[in-house]
């Protein structure tokens, strides 16, 4: 038979099968709003039963949810930016929309589970060597492209090939860096040669921009994948059918409309009036409409969506530590959350990792509060009267994250200028650039690859221009190691390191906040992006 | 006399046509943050960064780009757009599409609206049903679109679930779901433009009632019907004619608000979303187009009024 | 008897003929009156303009304090005061924001338009005046801006100079002074062929001193009522660029972009959206019934006369 | 006597200014007409007459309310009749003629429906049967091509054939009652009489009754039954047509007789003062041609006159006449430097002048002022009179301040207005006042030669004859030399030194007021000397009969290259001479000249016999015309 895709589970003393139908129910909305502390609790109360069993619980209640899925019809997505520029070339792979067409044209190799544990997709097995340099990859057999001609390695090496060389335009080359070269086995075996060990591999391969596409091709919608491109208008939408003969048991919707519909309140209306099946960020001006309409829900996964300030390290303000230290005060952490997140987030305390990165969050480092005393100490020992941030909506709610920022400061008598910039040409002109600026990063699977990506010495990415010795070399040394206690220890280290010496102000991490029809069933609820980490079109039934 | 006047019009179109092409270009070329970066994102370094530039070929001088692209543009051929890559002709052409048909709708039951409203206000000034009409068209006209076009959507879409909210179209729609897919875009323009075709027509109107040959014909016992439709309507269609014009130009080029609160795909979205991505050859080709039908309009409105009055029609 | 009463009227009419005390033909030119909607029309605008001076002032709250309850609630009061017209999605005071927005949405337009005239009526006088060649160019590069969407060119200008307030009120100022142009320029043709005008070129008069003494005062009065129409104009197309995200950039408020960033409360009984709106309308509408009151006297005389 | 159509008793109308306080325009006036009369209502702007004639169609102008009287028209009140009613009797019983058919005929619409429009919507006739009646008005009131003609649009048809056109409207629902607004008051001399004399013959062939507006005594003398004298919205008096005009009582009547110019004959022009005298002409034009339009080898694109010779004496009057559209205005915009000439010289006291206002010196321009015809636009309506009369002492003389006060007031007087004016705006001055001030403007810049454009035809007889009064005072106190432009002969005769006529942009006579006033004449000058109407019944009738009117009168004025202008509206013309032939210049006495291809002996010769036809038997004057031996 055709192995199936499902979350790995510890095995429990209860049984999703077992619960009544209102328990069910109620599981049904915990894993569909992605399991809080508080759902966990909630189900205790209602249940009896432990901790540990109540996640079990969650976890196979999702997989029952998936698990009983009826085939048939059709949803319309809307994502919440689209444009000329809409890409089927996973390389170029910019924007929600792209991710959720790759994801149901394309497979990639690999696949992250709703806990983000890498599972094989395109390729069976994965196996490193002893020092996890190189890695061997058995591909999965019988798979056929659109068009009916087999999946092989030739496919493999050519996509993966795109993302390295100079004049490789993928948006994750430096990601990937690691990997020296792709070497083909036979038709159905490939080897990763690495330049330095890398244990995360497996996860990188499940990046959204690594989809296998046919071998010589640059993304014409051949692919693997669930569905099939009946066909695509950049800026308006695309229609995809079903894959009939798909290597998996095979998606149960008949078809998928995606599309976007940029203004917010517009996106919001769409779906409560029912145009929408499925749209993604909401904002949080609009939860308590969602929430309070009765054939829709709002669906909030807890990710490592970090709302953050960067303060250059490399230049005046950023370079004097009091500064930055100023700035980290003066965020009133619980009230963002309270207020601008409605709830729908957590507090941050100034690294990019958080309870949603599971064990490698460092729990034990002190929470920073908002404390203006400090706030005003700090700033006065630095000397800085006054400083211009550049503000763009990169994430709903970092706006006004920084008028509360600006309104703190006002009360301490330090003058914190909002500079409001489009979002158009926002990277390529002010983030990295401006001394303070605004940046949000969607959660990446690991710790490691989170922290390495932005405070890597030397990395593409550093947008504090932070460079410290010993987080590099953490960060390498820590994918070499693979005893639990010593690896939380090292993250720890690094946790702290973020928290003391760098340019980040990360007040809190925004919930990932979508809405679906209530009939939209088996969501998955990967935290690595939109809707599901874009996982979604394979998955959903009707009910 | 009037052949003069027609083509002296047209002389004129197409001196503003050519000074709108430069202006469009000097204003699309001021735009700052280059393609090459916007496409690459956050993966931009320098070397991808050159290697794109040079593909786009972004290093001629200005001038040459203006007339090369102005010669591209005269023979049809709108160029590639940067960043998605596809030519802007294949962008265009079904947004092109789906602004017509939407400004043709709107044209074909807003014009006939407004024009018997506003001649009908004229007739009756004064009345209450005319200060109605008046004051009705002028609150309209006094808040923002955006505004009528929410409330709208919250009435008809939202809580009593008439219409659809966003005016989605699958492509294989029959004509009824067609029109109920564009409803909501449709009333909210249908409302907008007449209430400024329906105020002007009325003080066109009016503004001819005070000559002469209007005192005349109540002196001679003319019905006020006769005389709105008979002796004003005749003397006043050439402004009417030009807001007619410039409410059909506005339809083309000036619906963006409506565009976006609806995702209609439509050819001012398109626009903005070129500028967004700094996608100039698009920019400089909605702009175009835009400019285009406005002058293009506006001179048919002329010739309309040149033709329309007898003092020119048949000379002495 | 009656003969000498007779008599008298007669010397009456005659004296009258000799003094030349004739009865003028065209009535004193009368100052503008205005109907009942009209001053209430002048009250509601001044009553603005006050807010937008002494606003600031007067608010209970700060623009940016977020000191409600909660965001979207109606007026309620708390240990920080009272929230008259409730509380936006962020929880600040809808009325402050208000009071403040006055100043940003009526200032700036105010100031853009009035820039607007400056270069309109200048470049259109002198297209008037000239003729000729000046006429042509200055008309052409006119009908050329006039011909790009009024949103488009504001969009582009400000993707490309950043969004700040100058920026705006220049943006506005440019694209309103191309219609202003047009209307100058008609005033201006039809003015310089009135005889009074002639009568100075014949004395040899200069062309400043024409366009000063004869020109301007003749066009003042429709300029000032265009004035009132150009001014909503500016409005509305401020608001229409604060939809879009280019507007006035936050914490400043301005009523534009508070309709737009509450327009989510309207579902849920929030009327934070409401209230802006409304006084974006009571601005806007009360200035088109102050126009519509002056120049009614003008029309619609005779039409009453139909039968 | 036929049996009363209308009755006003004393009727009184009403306007309301914003206060709502009451302002009586009409203050009880009563009068009837029967059935086939023609009643004149006279009197000047401001007397109301208007308003009341518009009365009998339950009509006021906006702003004006009925405020007490009736109406009565066939023993039916109109005042209070319902509006659909209203509607009824306006153009079936009562029909309306403006004084300004341009302005009343809708441009939009051919001539023939808005003739017919009436009567077919009244149901009185089909349209067919509206045709046939128009075309048979047409051909009543002797229009051109009267079966084509309706099918055409105002605005390319003539302004007398308009004036006619409106009569048919006005007829063609065979009303009860024509109310004719001042309907000749805008027409030239020679066009005037003929419509006259069309009206009269369709309101006899009608048997219709009418209401005939005007300000002038001349014409109501030609067609009016019974004659109201109305000031000021009251009745000064009323009586028959024969009473009122040969004996009137009232001394407003007289007034208004006095201000009626007597037929122009020779002996009028008032002799000069000689202390003002000086050896060169103050200005003279020599062969000047000039038109609009580029000019191409000295040849304008229009032109509008052509080889044009006047000479301005100090201190003389140059009275400038002929029809509109003839050049006369042109003539003088010249002079002033408005227009440039084509050809020639102008000349300033024997210096020669640049042909534009900028290549004039100041001094020249100063010397040389125009005075416009309307003062209502040549005023501007923003500045005080002050200022206005201020400005040239200011711009030439550079006097300011109080002297400037002092100055204007000396002004003001001089043109006997009180000094106070100086503080009203144009608007609040009455139409004669404000012609006043027109001519002060010009005389504040002291200059030699004062330009005067038509200055009195826009004003009521009594206001424009003070105005002449005045002009003539001026002329011997300051010894200005004054051009004078006018289409009115008998006011220019008055008081001119000497006359120039123009015809078609040609000089055809010219000479002192006298000479040019005697026989012989060029046919025109006799066109034009015959046309002004005569305070005297049955003038009309008696003029009609003479040839050159029977002849001429139809036909249009053509500007020609070549030939004589009047060619083709002469009742002498050659064939094969006038048409083709440059015109030759006669000289009579004392620089009275004369251009035409008849000798002056021919033309002595036609003045005989055209005396004797008119002092000789009856008889109607449409037969041929046929050459004098």
């Amino acid at each position: 038979m055709k192995d199936k895709f499902s979350p790995k589970s510890t095995p429990g003393e209860v049984k999703y099968s077992d619960l009544s139908a209102y328990d069910k129910a109620l599981v049904e909305k915990a894993v569909r709003n992605g399991y809080s502390r508080r759902d966990v609790m909630k189900l205790m109360a209602v249940t009896g039963v432990s901790l540990a069993a109540a996640q079990n619980l969650l976890s196979t209640g999702s997989e029952a949810i998936a698990q009983t899925p009826k085939k048939g019809g059709s949803v319309r997505m809307a994502s919440n930016l689209h444009g000329p520029d809409d890409q089927l070339d996973p390389p170029l792979f910019t924007s929600t929309i792209d991710y959720t067409r790759g994801r149901a044209t394309y497979n990639s190799l690999v696949q992250h589970a709703n806990d983000l544990t890498p599972q094989p997709e395109l390729a069976e097995t994965i196996e490193p060597n002893a020092d996890a340099t190189e890695w061997t990859l058995k591909l999965r057999k019988g798979v056929e492209w659109h068009d009916g001609t087999p999946f092989t390695a030739d496919d493999v090496i050519y996509s993966m090939n795109r993302h390295m060389g100079e004049d490789s335009t993928s948006v994750i080359k430096s990601v990937l860096e690691s990997i020296q070269e792709w070497k083909k086995v036979d038709s159905h075996e490939v080897k990763a040669v690495l330049n330095t060990p890398n244990a995360d591999l497996p996860t990188l391969l499940g990046l959204f921009q690594t989809k296998i596409v046919k071998n010589g091709t640059t993304g014409d919608g051949i692919g693997t994948g669930p569905f099939t491109m009946e066909s695509f208008e950049p800026g308006v939408k695309s229609v995809h059918k079903r894959n009939e003969n798909y290597w998996r048991e095979g998606a149960n919707l008949d078809a998928i409309e995606i599309t976007a519909i940029t203004d917010e309140v517009a996106r919001v209306n769409a779906l409560i009036a029912g145009d929408m099946q499925m749209v993604t960020q909401i904002d949080p001006k609009a939860f308590r409409q969602v929430e309070s309409a009765e054939n829709v829900t709002l669906l909030s996964t807890p990710a490592a969506l970090q709302m953050g300030i960067c303060v250059l390290k490399n230049t005046e303000p950023g370079s004097n530590d009091d500064f930055v230290k100023g700035m980290q005060y003066i965020q009133d952490r619980e009230r963002i959350v309270k207020k601008i997140l409605k709830g729908k987030g957590s507090v941050g305390n100034d690294t990019p990792i958080s309870s949603a990165h599971g064990p490698d969050f460092c729990s034990e480092l002190p929470q920073r509060e908002f404390d203006l005393d400090k706030a005003k100490f700090h700033f006065e020992k630095s000397g800085v009267k006054s400083a211009e941030l550049f503000v763009a909506p990169v994430t709903s709610g970092v706006p006004d994250m920084c008028l509360l920022a600006q309104a703190n400061a006002a009360k301490i008598g330090f003058d914190l200028q909002l500079k409001k910039v489009p979002t158009d040409g926002y990277w390529g002109a002010v983030w990295m650039n401006e001394p303070l600026n605004v940046v949000t990063w969607n959660m990446r699977p690991t710790a490691q690859s989170q922290m390495a990506i932005q405070f890597g010495p030397g990395a593409a990415w550093n947008d504090t221009y932070w460079n410290n010795e010993r987080m590099g070399e953490l960060l390498s040394s820590v994918l070499g190691e693979l005893d639990p206690a010593k690896r939380h220890a090292m993250m720890c280290e690094m946790q702290t390191l973020i928290h003391e010496g760098s340019g980040m102000v990360i007040p809190a991490f925004s919930n990932i906040n979508d809405g679906i029809a209530n009939n939209v069933m088996g969501m998955p609820t990967v935290p690595l992006g939109q809707l599901g980490g874009n996982e979604w079109p394979e998955f959903i039934w009707l009910a | 006399m009037m052949m003069q006047m027609v083509l002296r019009r047209i002389g004129i179109g197409f001196a503003t046509l050519i000074v709108v092409s430069i202006i469009v270009f000097l204003a699309t070329s001021i735009l700052p943050g280059d393609v090459a970066q916007i496409i690459l994102g956050q993966s931009a370094t320098p070397e991808t960064l050159a290697a794109l530039r040079a593909e786009l070929g972004m290093d001629q001088p200005g001038y040459v780009r203006y007339f090369s692209w102005l010669g591209d543009m005269m023979s049809g051929d709108l160029g590639i757009s940067k960043a998605g890559g596809a030519t802007i002709a294949s962008l265009i052409g079904g947004r092109l599409g789906n602004t017509m048909m939407m400004a043709g709708w709107v044209a074909l039951i807003s014009i006939p609206i407004s024009i018997a409203l506003g001649l009908w206000a004229a007739m009756h000034p004064g009345t209450w049903l005319d200060r109605i009409v008046t004051f009705g068209t002028l609150s309209l006209i006094s808040v923002p679109e955006f505004f009528i076009a929410t409330i709208l959507v919250l009435i008809l879409a939202v809580q009593l679930h008439w219409l659809p909210s966003t005016a989605y179209m699958t492509g294989e729609e029959s004509f009824l779901e067609l029109m109920r897919a564009l409803a909501m875009p449709l009333i909210t323009l249908v409302i907008v433009v007449s209430a400024q075709m329906i105020r002007m027509t009325r003080a066109g109107i009016l503004n001819v009632m005070n000559s002469p040959y209007i005192e005349m014909a109540i002196l001679k016992g003319v019905p006020r019907g006769r005389i709105i439709l008979r002796h004003a309507f005749f003397n006043a269609i050439g402004p009417i004619i030009n807001v007619i014009a410039l409410n059909l130009a506005y339809l083309v080029s000036g619906v963006v608000i409506v565009e976006t609160i609806f995702a209609y795909p439509g050819l001012a979205k398109l626009m903005i979303d070129g500028v967004q991505t700094r996608d100039l050859p698009l920019v400089q080709a909605c702009a175009m187009i835009f400019c285009g039908t406005y002058v293009i309009l506006i001179l048919l409105a002329d010739v309309g009024s040149i033709v329309s009055n007898p003092r020119l029609r048949n000379p002495k | 008897m009656t003969e000498e009463i007779i008599k008298t009227k007669e010397e009456e009419v005659i004296a009258k003929l000799d003094t030349f005390d004739e009865l003028p033909d065209a009535p004193p030119k009368r100052r503008i009156k205005l109907s009942w909607v009209g001053k209430l029309s002048v009250a509601v605008v001044a009553f603005w303009l006050l807010i937008v001076v002494i606003g600031p002032y007067i608010a209970p709250f700060h623009e940016m304090d977020m000191d409600g309850d909660d965001s979207f609630l109606n007026a309620h009061s708390n240990e920080y005061g009272t929230f008259f017209l409730g509380t936006d999605y962020l929880g600040r005071d809808t009325l402050s924001r208000i009071m403040f927005g006055a100043r940003n949405t009526i200032g700036i337009s105010l100031l853009a338009t009035l820039f607007a005239y400056l270069m309109g009526i200048t470049l259109g006088i002198l297209a008037a005046v000239k003729g000729g060649w000046i006429d042509m160019g200055i008309s052409r590069i006119n009908d050329a801006i006039l011909a790009l969407p009024t949103i488009m060119l504001g969009l582009i200008v400000i993707a490309a100079l950043g969004s700040s307030i100058p920026i705006l009120i220049g943006t506005a100022a440019v694209i309103y002074a191309t219609s202003v142009f047009r209307i100058a320029r008609a005033l201006g043709q039809d003015i310089m062929v009135q005889d009074f005008v002639e009568a100075a070129k014949a004395r040899g008069e200069g062309v400043w001193w024409i366009i000063k003494s004869e020109v301007l005062p003749n066009a003042a009065m429709p300029l000032a009522t265009d004035f009132g129409l150009r001014l909503v104009f500016v409005v509305l197309f401020i608001s229409s660029l604060s939809f879009l995200g280019l507007g006035v950039q936050p914490p400043a408020s301005d009523w534009g972009s508070m309709v737009r960033e509450n327009l989510q409360g309207l579902t849920y009984g929030s009327y934070a959206a409401i209230w802006p709106a409304l006084a974006i309308a009571t601005f806007t509408i009360a200035i088109n019934l102050i126009v519509d009151d002056i120049s009614a006297k003008s029309g619609g005389m005779l039409a009453k006369k139909m039968v | 006597m036929a049996e009363k159509l209308l009755e006003v008793k004393d009727l009184r109308i009403s306007a309301y200014n914003d206060e709502k306080v009451e302002i009586p325009i009409v203050k009880g006036v009563s009068f009837d007409i029967y059935k086939g009369q023609v009643v004149a209502l006279i009197g000047e702007s401001g007397s109301g007459k208007t308003t009341i004639s518009l009365a009998s169609l339950s009509y006021t102008k906006p702003g004006l309310e009925f405020s007490g009287g009736e109406v009565l028209l066939n023993g039916e009140d109109v005042i209070t009749m319902p509006p659909l009613r209203q509607r009824e009797i306006r153009g079936a019983n009562v029909a309306y003629l403006a004084q300004s058919a341009a302005a009343t005929f809708n441009p939009a619409i051919t001539i023939n429906e808005q003739v017919t429009e009436s009567p077919v919507l009244h149901g009185v006739m089909s349209q067919e049967e509206a045709n046939k009646r128009a075309v048979e008005l047409y051909h009543a009131l002797e229009l051109p091509d009267p079966n084509r003609i309706g099918f055409r649009y105002p605005h390319q048809v003539s302004g007398g054939q308009l004036q006619r056109l409106m009569a048919a409207m006005a007829l063609c629902g065979k009303p009860d009652l024509m109310v004719l607004d001042e309907p000749t008051t805008a027409l030239d001399v020679t066009t005037q009489i003929e419509v006259l004399k069309a009206f009269k013959k369709v309101i006899r062939e009608e048997n219709a009754a009418a209401i005939y507006v005007t300000h002038d005594l001349a014409v109501v003398a030609q067609v009016a039954d019974h004659i109201v004298v109305l000031y000021s919205g009251e009745v000064m008096e009323q009586g028959s047509a024969d009473e009122i005009i040969n004996n009137p009582t009232h001394a407003y009547t007289r007034r208004l007789m006095d201000a009626v110019r007597p037929k122009p004959v020779a002996g009028m022009g008032t002799d000069v003062g000689t202390e003002h005298e000086r050896e060169l002409p103050a200005m003279s034009v020599e062969n000047m041609t000039a038109g609009y339009g580029g000019i191409i080898n000295g040849e304008p694109a229009v032109t509008i006159l052509r080889d044009v010779s006047v000479k301005v004496e100090n201190a003389h009057v140059v009275g400038v006449i002929g029809e509109s559209g003839c050049g006369k205005s042109t003539l003088a915009r010249v002079m002033a430097g408005l227009l440039p000439q084509a050809k020639g010289k102008v000349k300033l006291e024997g210096e020669e002048l640049e042909g534009g206002i900028k290549d004039r010196k100041l001094s020249e321009l100063q010397k040389i002022q125009f005075v416009f015809q309307m003062a209502d636009t040549a005023l501007n309506p923003k500045q005080v009179i002050g200022d206005i009369l201020g400005r040239p002492l200011e711009f030439y003389h550079g006097i300011k301040g109080r002297e400037k006060h002092a100055k204007v007031a000396e002004i003001l007087d001089m043109v006997e207005l009180p000094a106070e004016f100086a503080s009203r705006y144009p608007a609040e001055l009455s139409g004669g006042q404000k012609q006043r001030i027109n001519m002060a403007r010009s005389l504040a810049a002291n200059p030699e030669v004062m330009l005067c454009d038509e200055v009195t035809s826009a004003l009521d007889s009594i206001v424009g004859a003070n105005v002449i009064k005045l002009l003539t005072n001026l002329r011997d106190k300051t010894g200005v030399s004054f051009v004078f432009i006018s289409h009115d002969l008998s006011t220019v005769a008055s008081f001119a030194d000497e006359i120039v006529v123009l015809y078609a942009g040609r000089v055809v006579e010219q000479g002192p007021t006298d000479e040019v006033l005697e026989p012989p004449f060029h046919p025109y000058t006799r066109l034009l000397i015959s046309s002004v109407p005569e305070l005297r019944i049955g003038w009309l009738e008696d003029t009609m009969q003479k040839r050159e009117m029977a002849v001429g009168i139809a036909r249009g004025v053509e500007i020609t290259a070549v030939g004589c202008p009047f060619y083709n509206r002469c009742p002498m013309a050659i064939e094969a001479t006038c048409d083709v032939k440059d015109v030759p210049i006669r000289e009579l006495k004392s620089g009275h000249q004369i251009s035409c291809h008849l000798t002056i002996e021919e033309l002595q010769e036609a003045e005989a016999h055209t005396q004797k036809i008119l002092h000789g038997f009856e008889k109607v004057g449409d037969d041929k015309p046929q050459k004098p031996a």
